[in-house]
Order: C-alpha cells, then structure tokens, then sequence
C-alpha cells in the first residue's frame, strides 16, 4: 500500500511533529491577516480572535492525538497575540516585527519541546510521520534552530533599515516566516517530495522579498535571477526526483537510498538521478559552478533579506544536502562523493579568490558565502557524524557571522543611502568604533580567527574531514583561506588604518535599538561560539547521533 | 729534524686556599670595577679620575708581583696553579668556569701588562690633561687593563677568549677616542673587523678542540695535545694561528694597526705596541704543547713572522708620519716574535716581547711627547733638532732607538740575538735567518731615520724652518704653525719615559745566566720548547753579523737623512710611493675582499626584493589574475548563468559516470 | 602558593588588563597607562613568583594546569612550564613593563594601543605555557591581530603594505600547522591533543616528513627563516617602536620555540633527515645581514645541531636576543621620538649630543654582535659549538657571519653616533629619567647574564636534554629497534605536579 | 520497463532538453520563463510514466504537486516580470545586468 494511500485512509495528522512548521505558518498568516487589517484596532481584534478560535478549533478537531502541553501553548501564544494586536494596533510593522520575533522564538520552543519529547519516546516515530514525507531527528532540530537564529536577528537588523529605505511594507515579515516554514520544513523533509515542495516554499518567499524593494532596479534584477534561475535548477531538481522515483520506485529518501544502494557504475538512470539531485541540491548551497546566482542576488536584495538568505537559507539546503546524500545515499558514496569533493575544492578556491577583487562589500561578502559553503561541505564529504555535527555547527557559526556582517552593512547603507564599498569604509574605525569593532570581529571570525565562531567551524570540519581520511580538502581550505584572509583585512585595514574622507565626515553613523540588539547578538553569538562551544558542539553531536 | 723537549711540563695543580693564586681573579676585577665606577660617573672626579686610574692600575701592579714573588717561591713542578671563582656557561656537555690559571708565562705577561700599563696610566694624566673626556678615557683604559688581564690569566680557551676579544674591544673604543672626526671612527671599526676576522679562527679553533679533547679548559686541553689525531692538532694550530695574526697584525691580517694610530699616543704605546699585540704571540706560547705536536704549522707560524717582519720594516722606511712609522716597526718586530715562537724558541720570544714592551712603549710615549710639544703634528718633515728643546725625550727615545736597532747591551740586541739564534738552530730555518737579519738591518736603518728627522738636524719648524725639498711627500698635511715653542712636558710624563729607558736599557739582564736564559728557564714549566740538532751558524759568527748589520743600518739612516728629508730620486719614486702606500695592501684588500662582500649584499637584496617578494606578490598576482578571469564569466547575463548551471549539470554527470577517473584524481590529492 | 593557578595567572592578568582598558573611557589616558602597567608589572611579578617557585633541575613540565575546553574534540587548556618556556615567559612579561613606558607618551589612540600591548602579552605567554596542541594554536594566532593592529594602526607611511605582509605570511604558516596538528591527533587515534599524548604517536618517516614541513613553514616565518623571512624588515621598517620591540624580542622567539617544543619532539626522524637542510637555511640566516634574521639563525643552527650544547645555547640565545634586540630598538625609538627619522644617514656625532643614548647604544651593539662578557655570546658560543659538533662547515660559515654582524653593527654605529655633531644631532636632548628607566635593566640583564649565565643554562638544560634526548633513540632505533623508551611513557601521565 | 514508457520517457528527456536549451538561448523573459514550465511539465510526463511502469500512485500524486508548484511560480514570478518591465520597458533578459563581474 501506497504512502499516499494510507495517508488518506488514516488521516491522523501528528500535529506534534510539525508544530513549529505550524507556529511559523501561523504566525505569518497571522501577521498577513494583521496587516490587512491595516491598523484599524477593531479589525486588528478581530482578526487575533478569528486566530483565536481557530486555533481552539484546531486543537478540539484533533484534540486526542495531540500531547497535552501542545494546546496549552499554542493557546497561551494566541492570547498573546491578541494582547499584542491590541496594544501595537496604531503601529503595525512593529506588530509584525514582534509577532515575528514571537513566531520564531515559538518555533525554537516547539522544536525544543519536540526535542525534549523525541528523546522521551513520547513523539511518533519518524517513519510514520506524514506517511515519512517529514523526519523529526537531530538534523532537522538542530537546523531550526539555527533558522528561528537567524529569523530572530534578521528582523532586529531589517526594521529601521526597510523604514529608512521606504520598503518596509506589511507583507514582509509574512514572507520571512514563511520562507522560514519552508526552510524548516526542507530540513525535516524525508521524502523527495517534500523536498521538492520545501525548496518551493523558501523560495517563492524568497523571491518576493529580493524584490522587495520594488523601484530599486538592483533589487529588482536581484529578484528575477534569482527566481529564473531558481526555477531553472528546480527543474533539474524535479527531473532527479522522477528519475529517482522511476529507478527506485519511491520518493522516500531512506527507502530510495535502499533500493539504489545496489546499483553499478552503467546504471544510468541511478547516475542521472544522483547526478540531478546533486545539481538541484548544489544550486541551493551554491557550490561552484552553481554558484554564479550568488553574488548578483545578494548584492541586489534588501541587505537583511541577503542576511537572512546567507545564514538560513544555506542552513536548511545543507541539511537537506546532508539527509539525500550523506543519510540516503550514503550506501553509493563511492559514485558521488569524489564529484561533490570536487566541487568543494572548486568552490572554497573560486569563492574566495573571487571576492578578492570585489570593491562592493556585500558582493564581496556573498563570494565569501561561496567559500563558506565549501568549508561547510567538507563536514558533509566525511560521511559520519562528526561531520554531519561539524557541518551542522559550522552553519549556526557562519549564521551569526554573516547576519553580523551584512547587519553592519545594513547600518552603514543607512548612513550612506548607497551600496558600499571598500573606501566608504576609511577612518570607520575612529569615527564609530563600536561598530567598526564588531564588524572588525565578525570579518574575523570569517576568516577564521581562533576566538571567534568561524575558527571553531573551521576546525570543526577540518577535524571532521581529517577524520574521514581526506586530507586534500583541508589543505584547499588552508589554501582558500588564506586568499580569503586578504580581503576581509583589506577592510580593516580601511577601517583601522586609513583617514576619513572628508565628506563622509559629517554623515552621522545612524543607530537604532532592534539593530544595536542585534549585532550585539551576532557579536555574541561568534564570541560564545569562538570561546566556550562546547555546549552548542554538543547539541550538535547528539543532533547528528539523534535519529528522531 | 728538531724533538720534543724532554722537559714535560709541569702539571697544573689547583692553588691552595688563601695563597696569592687563590685572590689572582681579583686582578681583573678590581680595575673593571674601577672602570665602571669612572665610565659612569668619573666626570665628577675631574683630574682625580686619572689618579684614581693610577692607583689602580699600581695595585694590581703591586698584586702582580705579590703573586709572582709567591710563585717564584715555589719548586719550578708546582708553579703552575689554577683557581676556579665560579661556573660560568653549562650548556649540555659544554662546561666552563670563571678560572684563573697562574703559571710562569701568564707571570712574565702579568708584570709587563701591570708595569707598563701603570707607567702609561701615570703618563696620560699628563697626555690628556684638557681633554673633555678625560675620565672616560681611563675608565677605558682600566677596561683594558682588566680585559688583558683576563686574556693573560684565563684558564679555559674561553675565558682567554673574553680577554681576547675584550681587548679588542678597548683597542676599538680607544682607537676612536676622538670620534668627532670620521677617520678615527673608521680606523677604530677596521680594528675591530679585521680582529674579528682572525677571532674567526680562533672560535673554530676552539670547536676543534672541544670535539678532540671535549674541554676547553687548559688543564686539560694542553696535556691532551699528544692524544689528538695529528690532522686536527695542524687544524688547531693554524686556526690559532689566524686569530694570533689577526690580534698581532701579521700579515694578511696587519692592515688594521697602522690605522689605530689614530687614537690618542699613550693608547698606541699601551695597547698597539706593549701589550694586546703581543696576545697572539702568547697565544702560541700557550699552546705550545700542541704546536709542538706538528713542527710544519710551527715553521708556518715563523714563516708568517719572518715575512711579515720584511714587509713591515721595508714599508716603515717609507713612512712620513710619526706613529706609522712605529706602527709598522711594531708589526715588524711582532713579526720576529712570531718567527720566535714559530721555532719553538718561547725563551726567546716571550724575551723580545718584554723587552719590545719597554722599548717600543717608550718609542710611543716619546712620540707622544714630540706631538705635544709639536701642537699634534705628526709628519716627520716639519720636525728637526727637536732634542735640544726636549733633551728627556731626545735621549730616551734615542736609547729606545739603538735597543729596538739591536745596538749592542741593549735588551732589543740580546732578545732580537736570542731569535736569531734560534732561528739559526732550526731545521730549515736558514730562510727565516737570512730575512732576519735583513729585517734587522732595515730596522736599524728605518729607526736611525725616525730619530734623525725628529730630534736632529736643523729645524724645520718655528721661524728659522728649513725648506722641504718639494717632492720629499706627496702629503699635503699644513705646516705646522711658525710660532712653536716645543719644550718637555711634565714630571708625569717623564718619569715613565725614564723607567722605560731603563728597561730598555737594563732589559738585557733577564737573559743572562742560564743556557737559553733565566727567562727561558723560568718559562720552561710553561711550555714545550723545541731541542734542535741543527746547527746553521756558530753563535758568535751570528752576533757579529747582527751587530754589523744593525750598526751599518744605524749609519746609513743617520747619514741620509743628516741634514733633513731627502728628495726621492726619478728612479726610485715608484717603489718609494708603493712603501709609502704600504704596497697598497688596503686598496687590494677593499677590491679583494670589500668590493665582491657589498656585491653579495646588494645580490642578496636583489634575491629578497626580486625573487622571494617577487614570488610572493607574483603569487598575489596571479590570485588576482584569477579573479580577473573569474570576473570576465560573471556577466551579469541569467542566460550565462543558466548555461553555468547546465555545464555543470553535465561536468556533474560526467564525474559520476566516471568515477573511477575521478576517483583516481580526488585520491591522489587526498587520503593517504 | 601552590594552589593559585600561576600560569592561568600569567596569561588572564594581561587579558584582564585589556578588557579593563576596554571599559575606561578613550579620554582618560592617565588611568590607562596606569592600568596598562599595573597590568603588565603584576604580570612580571607573577612571572617571578613563577621563577621562584620553578624546580631548578627538573626536566619534565612543572606547575600544570588542566581544564577541559572542548571535551568533545579532545581540546584541552592544558598549561606547563618548563626550563624552556620559563625563560621566554621571563622575557616577555619582563619586557612588556618596559614596552608599556617606552610607549608612555603614545598620544594617537592611546587606548587600543594599550589594549593592543596587553592583549599581544596574553597571548604570547599563552603560546608558552600552551601544552595543548590547539590551545598553542589559538594563541598562536591569535597573536596575530593585536600585532597586525600595531603595525597597521601605529606604524610608518608604508604600515599597509607591512601588516597586511605579517598576517598573510604568518597565516599561511599557521593554517598549515593547523592541519598538520589535525593529522597528528588523526593518527593519534586517541580524542585528545594534549601534547605529550601527541608526542607519544609514532609516525613513518614520511609522514614525519610532511608534518614536519607544515609546522616548518609555521615556525619559520616566524624566526623568520630565509627565504620566508622578507615580511620582517617591512615590519620592522613600518612597526612603532614598541611593535618593533616585541616583534624582535618576543615574537620571533615563537619560531624558535615552535622547533624545540614541537618540531623536534613530535617528529625526530625527519628532524633528524632534514637538520642538514634546516642548518644550511640557518646558515643562510646569519649570512644575509638583517640582524634579526641572522641572530635567529643562530638559533635555527643550534636546534638543529641536535645536542645539547647547541639546544641549550639557541634558548639562551633567545633570550639574550630579545634583551638586547629589544633594547635596540627601543633606543631607536626614544631617537625616533626626537627627531621622527630613522634615517641612518640622517645622524651624526650623537655620541657627543647625547652620550648617554650613545652609550647606552653601544653596550646594546656589542651585546648584538655577541662581544664575550655581555650576553650575546653567552648563547652564540654554545650554538656554534654545538653545530660544530655535528656540522662543522655550518659553524664555520656562521662563525664568519660574526664578522659581518660586527661590520654592519658597527658601520651603522659609527655612522650615527661618531663624526661631528650634524644634522639631527645638534640640540638633540639625552636620554629621560623614564627612557632610562626602560632601559637600564635590560642592560644590567645583559652585563650579568654575560658574565654569568648559568641560572639560565640550569634551567634550561634538564629541559632540553629531554628534547634532545630523541635523537639518541634515534641513533639507537637505527641499530637496534627498542621499545619507547621510558621518558616518553612518563610523558602520556600528562602534566601534573 | 515497456517500450512504450521508453519512448515517453525519451519525449521527456527531449522536452526538459528542449526546455532547457530554451532557456539559455530565448532573450524574452517571459519565454524563458515558459521554457522553465516546460521543463516541469516534461518532468511531470516523466513521473506519471514512472507511476504507470511502478505500478503505484506517487508518481502521479507527485506531478500534482508540481502542477500547484508551478501555478505558484507562474504568479510569483510573472509579478517580477511585470514589475521589472514597468523598471525597464523591456523583457530583454540580457538587458537586466546591472549587478555582474
């Protein structure tokens, strides 16, 4: 019998195991259905009730089957919502930020729950979940919550940055949450399907808020490569899904690694498939030569959007890279994993030897994001789960980086009203410190800098791969790594070392609370994960070792 | 062929507690802290200073002959004692002690260092009286007298070594006492270098030994000679040898005293003719148990000696100034010395080291006296008849002048006869003879001229100035003012000249008695003579040969230069002026040596900037490059975009299909 | 006593001093020299405390501390001291007071200039006492930024082109180290990178080999070793004074120390292999004339020499390097202060303007070029001996880079302290109570560790008798294949007391 | 397999091409766009006949959700079409690279 089949027969939703899918779907729908409301209170009220309700009505309609704790909490965060609704009703975006930040704190919570549940037996195992289109293990958890991280900071640093820059528009703050479902979606998916439809979700939403800033043609130009080329690889995707279907005869992943783990070198349909899913896979993480999309579209979105889609959208594709290849088809390793070490190889060389001549920071950051993900995919090529923790450690260490990076860039493109480059940044270092420190740090740590997040990453997956016997790949990294050392001190050096110009003199370095709270979170974040990571490198090891 | 001696030496036995010995170590230190105390705040003594530096410098004269009376005191096997003060540098195998050893030889250099260092101490207080740095200058040379010390009383090759290189040290800063003027400074830096050139061989020496023997101290270096396979034992010997030629300017290494003139007379006299010179010369004294070992690297040393005795003497007799005239006679009879010492003749060497310490000593002061009284002038030419206004000086430095000449009775006859004789008894050494007495007789000749143009004659200063004959020099120094008094200075200036003259004089008497002398016998402990059968010449045919000769070359000074400079014939102008330029030696060392050393230093500056930093930039070059290229693919064009990813699709695909290929190219970057 | 965790000590006390510094407003420069040499002095106290306590003798790792750091990945903070590190952490802590009143008058950015100062002190002690291979590592590189900050943020017209040379140079090295540390624990098997446990891995020759050439390009760069040593003098060119100072006398010191405590250790047959190469470069150091490069290269010959004598004499080395290096170039700087030229050519007859400087100046001089009685020779004769004994041309050849030390030494010299009072000279005012201050004891330092070395000979050598120690194993493994000797089992205990 | 799910199969493969290569050489936005839908539409033949050879439903179910996925896309992304061409009165993909090198 089908999966579908008897997905239909017993129509028992395990809501348990999707809740923070749900708390961040909600949640947008939430802010969506607030944002049409348009700021009129009693619309506003109404509109939370409605939400309400039907929440309760969710919870009584399927009220057995869910654990108990589950209605209490969502119950108590619709109440919440009402009383923010109510209070923030004259000023919306604030009403979204908030609810927002609430939705992706929501998300950790339920993650964590589930976390708490899994290991206390009391979760449906993950084989039956959605007829196994979704796993609920270490990887997905963990892979959340570097999401929700990231959810969190991006709209600390989005919201004066999009009122300043004119665009800071209702439906914002939907699309983050639902790009966000996708994403942890994606990271859950065990089934091709959902992975298909994951991708689809995150970037639809994706694609939208690159364009958001609607007259800017950068942005604009960002949106429409992005979304062709999305949709492009997509169907490379699609294509290596049907084939995996057609040659295994099921789309989920555990079983299709199974049945294909049999096959030999004239296979090829088993080659074509794995060969597309790399492709679509690849695309997502952008690995060269899939990478190309890259630097154009994070040059052209809305700074935090880059951000966000840096840290979280890297985080969720590679936890999905990690369950299709490293979980499912880790039985046809010998086929795949010289070609995607490859690849790695060319993408830690590539992405850092090309931003050493970008002028344009945010373009230089987004090559340093093509380096990045091939430090990632080390992690990932040692096949075990010291490299599944490594890697997934490495991507929250390169999450509060990044998103501390582009943040400061935000700011500085507050002051200056343009996109900036190298030399904007001369004399930043005297003329506010504070900032020029952190930013100071967070390039750091991108470089690897013992103290600082990224260090440990890198040790992370260079331990990982040193492990797994690849001894080439460390030395690229080294090799990368210094190439990419060159352009994140050329900065400082123009922060630290040069004199202001002096027009840039008299232009006030803007501040605000939610971006102050977060970098001060990012900078947090790379200094706690640079200095005392044992705990997070914990959670990551028992993620990778935590089946679900 | 000439033996070993049959006298061993004597063994070297650890100098009872309290005994003199045991305190010798305070030699040295008392004149370093002595020096200390005047380098750091001697400007407040004023002239006091100087006394100060006197009093020291007779103390540890007063203690040199305390502990030589003990020693002398002792049975002849028992006067070679050591004395360990404290650990100096234990690194792994490697153990040296702050020891002193006392013994026959380091006594003889003990009194010579300590006399006439005092003398010239007392003698400066009046030399330098005026000068702004008058304090440091005895703070430098209490300094020096320390450093000798230690040269002379090191146990270990190391200590030696200090004392050795201390001095050197010394003779640097004195030499550019006056370093307000730039050849000065200069002179003091080419001192220093070429010293370091010879210490060169004295450290591989020293690793030699330490690998043969695995010690540096003497006690046990000197009596480990004969266990030593005979190839290192030549190494050694000739290593030193370098180091000796460098500290005793013999050729090639002499280059650098002429120049050291430069610093102030009393420094000349001290230093670059009494005592740091003659280190080398001790030096081979000290090891003669191993030069013993291997006669050839002895007859190298006397050879080097011999030479260098010729070359010095024929340039001194070209020499117009003053103090490079003696600078190079000193360099010349250094060079007897080591033909001495080459030939295993110590007696006699260390012989004519003492009695050249007086001499040549009271030489320097004597000129240093014509300088004063000549307001600095040094150029020969304008001086003459200067002994009837300093008729102390005059006849002490003329006493000066027949001892160094090998007049008979004086010290520098029978220590120059004792070398000859020496060299007259060697295997081979008929060489060495016949460039003796040339060498002799030059000298004779070059130190009549010296004080002919000085003190006799008319004169050719003041009013009544004789005329220079146009081409006497192609110096072009100024004349020096018309209207000079020249008269004697001071009582302490004197008096050292006078206790000099005596020993010049008297200085004969060390040799008289026993067979090869009461020096020789007091020296036996100490060293490893050679006993020769040969036999070229009988003794008194030899010393009436030498007498002739240096009468001869007395006269012929005095008559040629009787009635002042003499014009340089046509003829014998080139050879004169190529004396005169000391054979050019510097400018064949600057092209030899200097030239070729800065062309490897801008080659390796080249190598740095071109080749290393090229590589480096070359390889941010080519990163950038890279980029470049990178650049060129990122068109901006989606369509370019979705044919990356196409190719990719297909690059993808082929590396799966091929995964052996792929394999075999991922492996060999990767997994060992 | 014994229970205050010294070592911690040594490094969280400058550590605290920065972050302190941090907290006090930019304006209060009073307050943060103050703090930055209390924080610097309680640091040299500590260090003395150290020294006190310190078992004179003893040839294993004393006052051990252990923490766990990264449990998971085997990463330790794991700190020791030994005769070998005893005598650089002397150093440095001693020279940092020193550094920090030689930089007194700092008046642009004073704060994170003393930040910078404190911070580097932290972390190059830490290199020091790290005994765990990624903790050496992290301090290792660490070291890095607040150096970099000195030279890009205080140094010359050219500072840009210097720092950014210095870190890529230094990180190439250290990244390479990083991976060949990462092997080392691979083949270790045990999750550990303590680095006795790391020393205890037995390794085939060629795997020797290649580690050995990853930490080699680490160290030398450090030293600097030719040809890996250009970055130096556009440092040394570019860095303030006080950069120039712990550069010369502390930093380059890491590269020798990285060959003693770890290339030699870890890997003895390929360090065995490679010494002749190895001396040649040193070799090659002493003859090319930039002073550091060569005194390093002494140090280079005498690790390599691969006996006692030399080993012993290249930690002496070091140290007499630092003091009299450091000296150096802190006199340059009080100069430098006066006059803003470093130009020699600009100076002439200083030693009659400014005697004191003068002489102060040549006893530094004499000291570099290793005169018998002061320091330098105290290390340098030991060296050459040593290499003497198992390469006599490197010794010979390094023996004659003793004259070209004392011809540049001098020719310098002579340049700007002799000859008549010129140019800069005229009117220039002598040494300060406070720059003499800075100086004095590392000139009595000099005088009486060149007169009597041996408290520092007897503490180093137990310590390196246990490095070289190897490398009579590896003669006897060459005749006879034993098992690990016994010191090595003694080594797994790991660090205690 | 049957022959006949072979030869669909290849239609398929020919339709992605095809799509594909439209892709890369069509300079009108909008058709570049549809030639990305046929690419999902070849794949949606592709798993239909996979779940007509495999004998289950999935396959099909699967091209459901495709076709909702595209309809997703087609609006999302003819909105960025549009509004690109109000920015720039063109659908000349080669015209869009302000953001390159």
């Amino acid at each position: 019998m089908s999966a579908v089949a008897q997905a239909v027969q017993t129509p028992t939703i395990p809501w348990a195991a999707i809740s923070p899918e749900l708390v961040l779907f909600g949640a947008g729908i939430l802010v969506l259905l607030l944002d049409t409301a348009g700021g009129n209170r009693r619309t506003s009220a109404a509109v939370a009730f409605v939400a309400l309700l039907g929440v309760a009505g969710l919870v009584v309609a399927t009220g057995e089957d869910v654990a108990a704790a589950v209605p209490v909490v969502i119950a108590a965060a619709a109440i919440l919502q009402l009383a923010l609704a109510l209070a923030l009703s004259r000023r919306p975006r604030l009403l979204g930020a908030v609810l927002a930040v609430l939705g992706f704190a929501g998300c950790m919570l339920a993650a964590a729950w589930q976390w708490w549940a899994a290991t206390d037996g009391s979760l449906v195992a993950t084989e039956t979940l959605l007829s196994g289109t979704v796993a609920v293990d270490g990887v997905a958890l963990f892979t959340r919550m570097t999401v929700c991280v990231a959810g969190i900071v991006t709209v600390l640093l989005g919201f004066s940055y999009l009122e300043d820059r004119r665009v800071h528009r209702g439906e914002y703050y939907p699309l983050l949450l639902l790009s966000a479902t996708g994403m942890t979606l994606l990271a859950s998916a065990a089934d091709l399907l959902m992975v298909f439809i994951a991708v689809e979700i995150l970037s639809l939403a994706l694609y939208v808020m690159s364009g958001f800033a609607k007259r800017d043609l950068a942005s604009q130009e960002s949106a429409f490569k992005y979304f062709l080329l999305g949709a492009f690889s997509s169907a490379f995707l699609l294509y290596g899904i049907a084939l995996v279907y057609g040659a295994a005869g099921t789309t989920n992943i555990a079983a299709a690694g199974r049945a294909l783990a049999g096959f030999e070198v004239p296979a090829a349909f088993g080659i074509a498939a794995v060969g597309l899913l790399l492709v679509g896979l690849a695309f997502k993480v952008a690995l060269v030569p899939f990478h190309m999309w890259t630097p154009d579209v994070y040059q052209g979105a809305p700074t935090p959007v880059t951000g966000f889609m840096a840290a979280a959208t890297k985080a969720a594709a590679f936890a999905a890279f990690l369950r299709v290849f490293a979980d499912g088809l880790a039985a046809l390793q010998w086929t795949w994993v010289p070609a995607v070490g490859v690849l790695a190889a060319a993408t830690m060389l590539a992405g850092a030897i090309l931003a050493v001549v970008q002028d344009d920071l945010k373009r230089m950051l987004a090559y340093s994001s093509v380096a990045h993900a091939g430090y990632a995919t080390m992690g990932l090529l040692a096949l075990s789960q010291e490299g599944t923790a490594a890697t997934m450690f490495y991507l929250l260490a390169y999450a509060v980086m990044s998103l501390g990076a582009f943040g400061v860039l935000g700011v500085l493109e507050r002051r200056q009203r343009k996109a900036i480059a190298v030399a904007d940044l001369r004399g930043l270092g005297q003329r506010a410190p504070l900032l020029a420190g952190m930013f100071a740090l967070f390039l750091l740590s991108l470089a690897g800098i013992p103290g600082t997040a990224g260090f440990m990453g890198k040790l992370a997956v260079v331990r990982a791969a040193v492990d797994a016997d690849h001894i080439a790949l460390p030395v690229v990294l080294v090799l990368s790594s210094v190439v990419a050392a060159f352009f994140y001190i050329r900065v400082i050096v123009a922060m630290f070392m040069e004199d202001e110009p002096a027009e840039l003199a008299d232009v006030p370095v803007p501040a605000s609370t939610g971006s102050a709270a977060g970098l001060s979170a990012a900078a947090a974040g790379v200094v706690v994960l640079g200095v005392v990571p044992p705990a997070v490198i914990d959670l990551a090891q028992r993620a990778a070792t935590f089946a679900g | 062929m000439m033996a070993v001696s049959a006298l061993a030496q004597a063994s070297i036995v650890t100098a009872p507690a309290g005994s003199p010995a045991a305190w010798a170590w305070l030699l040295p230190v008392v004149p370093a802290l002595s020096a200390g105390v005047l380098l750091l705040g001697g400007r407040r003594l004023g002239r006091g200073a100087g006394w100060l530096a006197v009093a020291i410098s007779a103390i540890t004269l007063g203690m040199a002959g305390w502990l030589v009376t003990w020693l002398a005191a002792r049975p002849p096997g028992q006067r070679r004692v050591t004395h360990t003060v404290a650990d100096w540098i234990s690194a792994g195998e490697l153990e040296v002690g702050w020891a002193v050893l006392v013994d026959p030889l380091s006594a003889a250099m003990l009194l010579l260092v300590t006399g006439v260092g005092t003398l010239i101490h007392l003698y400066s207080i009046g030399y330098m009286a005026g000068d702004e740095r008058f304090s440091r200058f005895f703070g430098y040379l209490n300094l020096f007298l320390a450093a000798m010390l230690v040269l002379v009383l090191g146990e270990s090759l190391l200590v030696l070594f200090v004392g050795w290189e201390l001095v050197g040290l010394c003779s640097y800063l004195l030499i550019g006492f006056w370093f307000d003027e730039r050849p000065n400074a200069s002179a003091a830096k080419k001192a220093f270098v070429v010293n370091r050139v010879g210490d060169v061989g004295f450290l591989v020496a020293m690793f030699v030994v330490f690998g043969a023997v695995g010690s540096l101290s003497l006690t046990q270096v000197l009596p480990a000679a004969d266990t030593v396979a005979g190839g290192l034992v030549v190494a050694v010997g000739v290593l030193l040898l370098l180091g000796a030629t460098g500290k005793s300017a013999q050729i090639p290494l002499y280059v650098w005293l002429p120049d050291a003139m430069a610093g102030p007379t009393p420094v000349s006299a001290l230093i670059h003719a009494a005592t740091m010179v003659t280190a080398g010369v001790y030096l081979v004294a000290r090891m003669s148990p191993w030069y013993a070992q291997v006669p050839g690297v002895g007859m190298l040393v006397a050879a080097i000696g011999a030479a260098t005795a010729l070359v010095a003497a024929l340039i001194a007799c070209a020499q117009l100034d003053l103090k490079r005239i003696l600078a190079y006679s000193t360099i010349s009879q250094l060079g007897y010395m080591f033909m001495a010492v080459g030939v295993g003749a110590y007696g006699a060497g260390v012989f004519h080291l003492l009695t050249h310490g007086f001499f040549k000593a009271l030489l320097f002061l004597a000129a240093g006296a014509v300088m004063h009284a000549m307001g600095e002038h040094t150029d020969i030419r304008v001086m003459g008849g200067l002994a009837r206004a300093m008729p102390v000086t005059a006849v002490t430095a003329g006493l000066a002048t027949l001892a160094i000449a090998g007049f008979p009775l004086t010290a520098g006859f029978f220590s120059k006869e004792r070398i000859l004789a020496a060299t007259a008894d060697t295997d081979g050494g008929a060489a060495l003879l016949v460039v003796g007495l040339i060498a002799a007789a030059l000298t004779a000749f070059y130190m009549a001229r010296w004080f002919w143009l000085i003190f006799m004659g008319r004169p050719r200063w003041g009013r009544g100035a004789a005329p220079i004959p146009a081409d006497a020099g192609r110096s072009t120094a100024p004349p020096p003012p018309r209207d000079l008094h020249p008269h004697e200075a001071g009582w302490t200036m004197a008096v050292p000249l006078v206790l000099l003259a005596v020993g010049s004089a008297a200085g004969g008497l060390l040799t008289v008695g026993a067979e090869h002398g009461l020096l020789a016998q007091w020296l036996a402990p100490s060293v490893v003579a050679f006993e020769s059968s040969a036999h070229l010449i009988g003794h008194g045919l030899l010393q009436a040969i030498a007498i002739t000769l240096a009468l001869a070359g007395l006269a012929a000074g005095a008559w040629r230069y009787r009635a002042g400079p003499v014009a340089t014939s046509p003829a014998s102008a080139p050879v004169v002026g190529f004396a005169r330029d000391a054979f050019r030696v510097d400018a064949l060392l600057r092209a030899a040596v200097v030239t070729p050393g800065r062309w490897l230093a801008e080659g390796a500056v080249w190598v740095d900037t071109h080749v290393i930093d090229g590589a480096v930039n070359g390889a941010a070059r080519l990163t950038r490059g890279l980029a470049q290229g990178g650049r060129q693919l990122q068109t901006g064009l989606v369509r370019g975009y979705a044919l990356a990813v196409l190719v990719g699709a297909v690059v993808v695909l082929v590396l799966l299909a091929r995964t052996n290929l792929t394999a075999a190219v991922f492996g060999a970057l990767g997994a060992p | 006593m014994a229970e205050l965790p010294l070592l911690s000590l040594l490094i969280a006390l400058p550590a605290l001093g920065a972050v302190a510094l941090a907290l006090l407003p930019a304006g209060a420069v009073g307050a943060i020299r103050w703090v930055a040499l209390a924080a610097a002095g309680a640091t040299f106290v500590v260090a003395v405390v150290v020294l006190a306590v310190f078992e004179t003798g003893e040839a294993g790792f004393q006052l051990g501390e252990a923490q766990p750091w990264i449990p998971q990945w085997g990463i330790a903070y794991r700190l020791g001291v030994d005769g070998i590190s005893l005598l650089l952490v002397l150093l440095t802590t001693l020279l940092m007071p020193l550094v920090v009143l030689a930089g007194w008058n700092q008046q642009h950015r004073t704060k994170g200039f003393f930040i910078a100062l404190l911070a580097m002190e932290a972390a190059m002690v830490g290199v020091f006492l790290a005994l765990d291979l990624i903790l050496f590592y992290a301090f290792f590189e660490v070291m890095l930024v607040p150096m970099y900050a000195l030279i890009g943020i205080w140094g010359g017209v050219a500072r840009r082109y210097a720092s950014i040379k210095f870190f890529l140079y230094t990180l190439i090295g250290g990244l390479l180290m990083l991976v060949a540390i990462l092997y080392l624990y691979w083949a270790a098997g045990a999750v550990s990178f303590n680095y006795a446990t790391l020393q205890a891995v037995a390794l085939s020759e060629t795997e020797q080999l290649w580690l050995f050439a990853a930490l080699f390009v680490a160290f030398a760069v450090k030293v600097p070793l030719f040809p890996l040593h250009t970055w130096l003098p556009d440092a040394h060119t570019e860095a303030p004074t006080v950069g120039s100072v712990i550069l010369a006398a502390v930093l380059l010191k890491i590269g020798g120390y990285g060959f003693l405590r770890y290339s030699l250790p870890l890997f003895p047959e390929a360090t065995a292999t490679l010494a002749p190469a190895l001396l040649a470069l040193g070799v090659v150091g002493v003859l090319i004339a930039y002073s550091s490069v060569s005194h390093l290269g002494f140090v280079i010959l005498g690790a390599f020499a691969l006996n006692g004598i030399g080993a012993a004499g290249s930690v002496v080395q070091m140290v007499n390097h630092g003091l009299s290096t450091g000296a150096l170039f802190l006199l340059v700087g009080f100069l430098y202060d006066r006059t803003h030229s470093r130009e020699i050519s600009a100076y002439s007859g200083l030693l009659t303007a400014t005697p004191v400087l003068g002489g102060l100046f040549l006893v530094t001089v004499l000291s570099s070029l290793a005169l018998p009685g002061l320091n330098g020779f105290t290390g340098e004769f030991p060296i050459l001996l040593g290499t003497f004994q198992s390469a006599p041309w490197a010794a010979v050849l390094a023996a004659l880079g003793v004259v070209l030390t004392a011809i540049y030494l001098l020719w310098a010299y002579q340049r700007m302290f002799h000859g008549p009072v010129t140019g800069h000279a005229q009117g220039l005012s002598d040494l300060t109570g406070r720059e003499i201050a800075v100086i004095a004891p590392l000139v009595v330092l000099m005088l009486g560790i060149g007169l009597y070395p041996e408290p520092l000979y007897e503490r180093v050598n137990p310590s390196v008798q246990r490095v070289i120690a190897e490398y009579a194993d590896v003669e006897a493994a060459d005749t006879a294949p034993a098992a690990p000797p016994a010191s090595r089992d003694d080594d797994t205990q790991g660090v205690g007391r | 397999m049957s022959l006949a799910a072979g030869y669909v199969l290849g239609l398929a493969a020919a339709l992605f091409a095809v799509g594909a290569v439209g892709v890369l050489v069509r300079r009108s936005a909008v058709v570049m766009f549809m030639c990305v839908e046929l690419m999902l539409n070849s794949v949606n033949l592709t798993l239909v006949t996979f779940s007509r050879v495999n004998g289950d439903v999935e396959g099909q179910v699967l091209a459901f959700f495709v076709i909702v996925v595209a309809a997703a896309e087609v609006t999302v992304g003819l909105a960025l079409i549009v509004n690109l061409f109000r920015l720039r009165v063109s659908t000349d993909a080669d015209q869009v690279d302000v953001l390159r090198a």
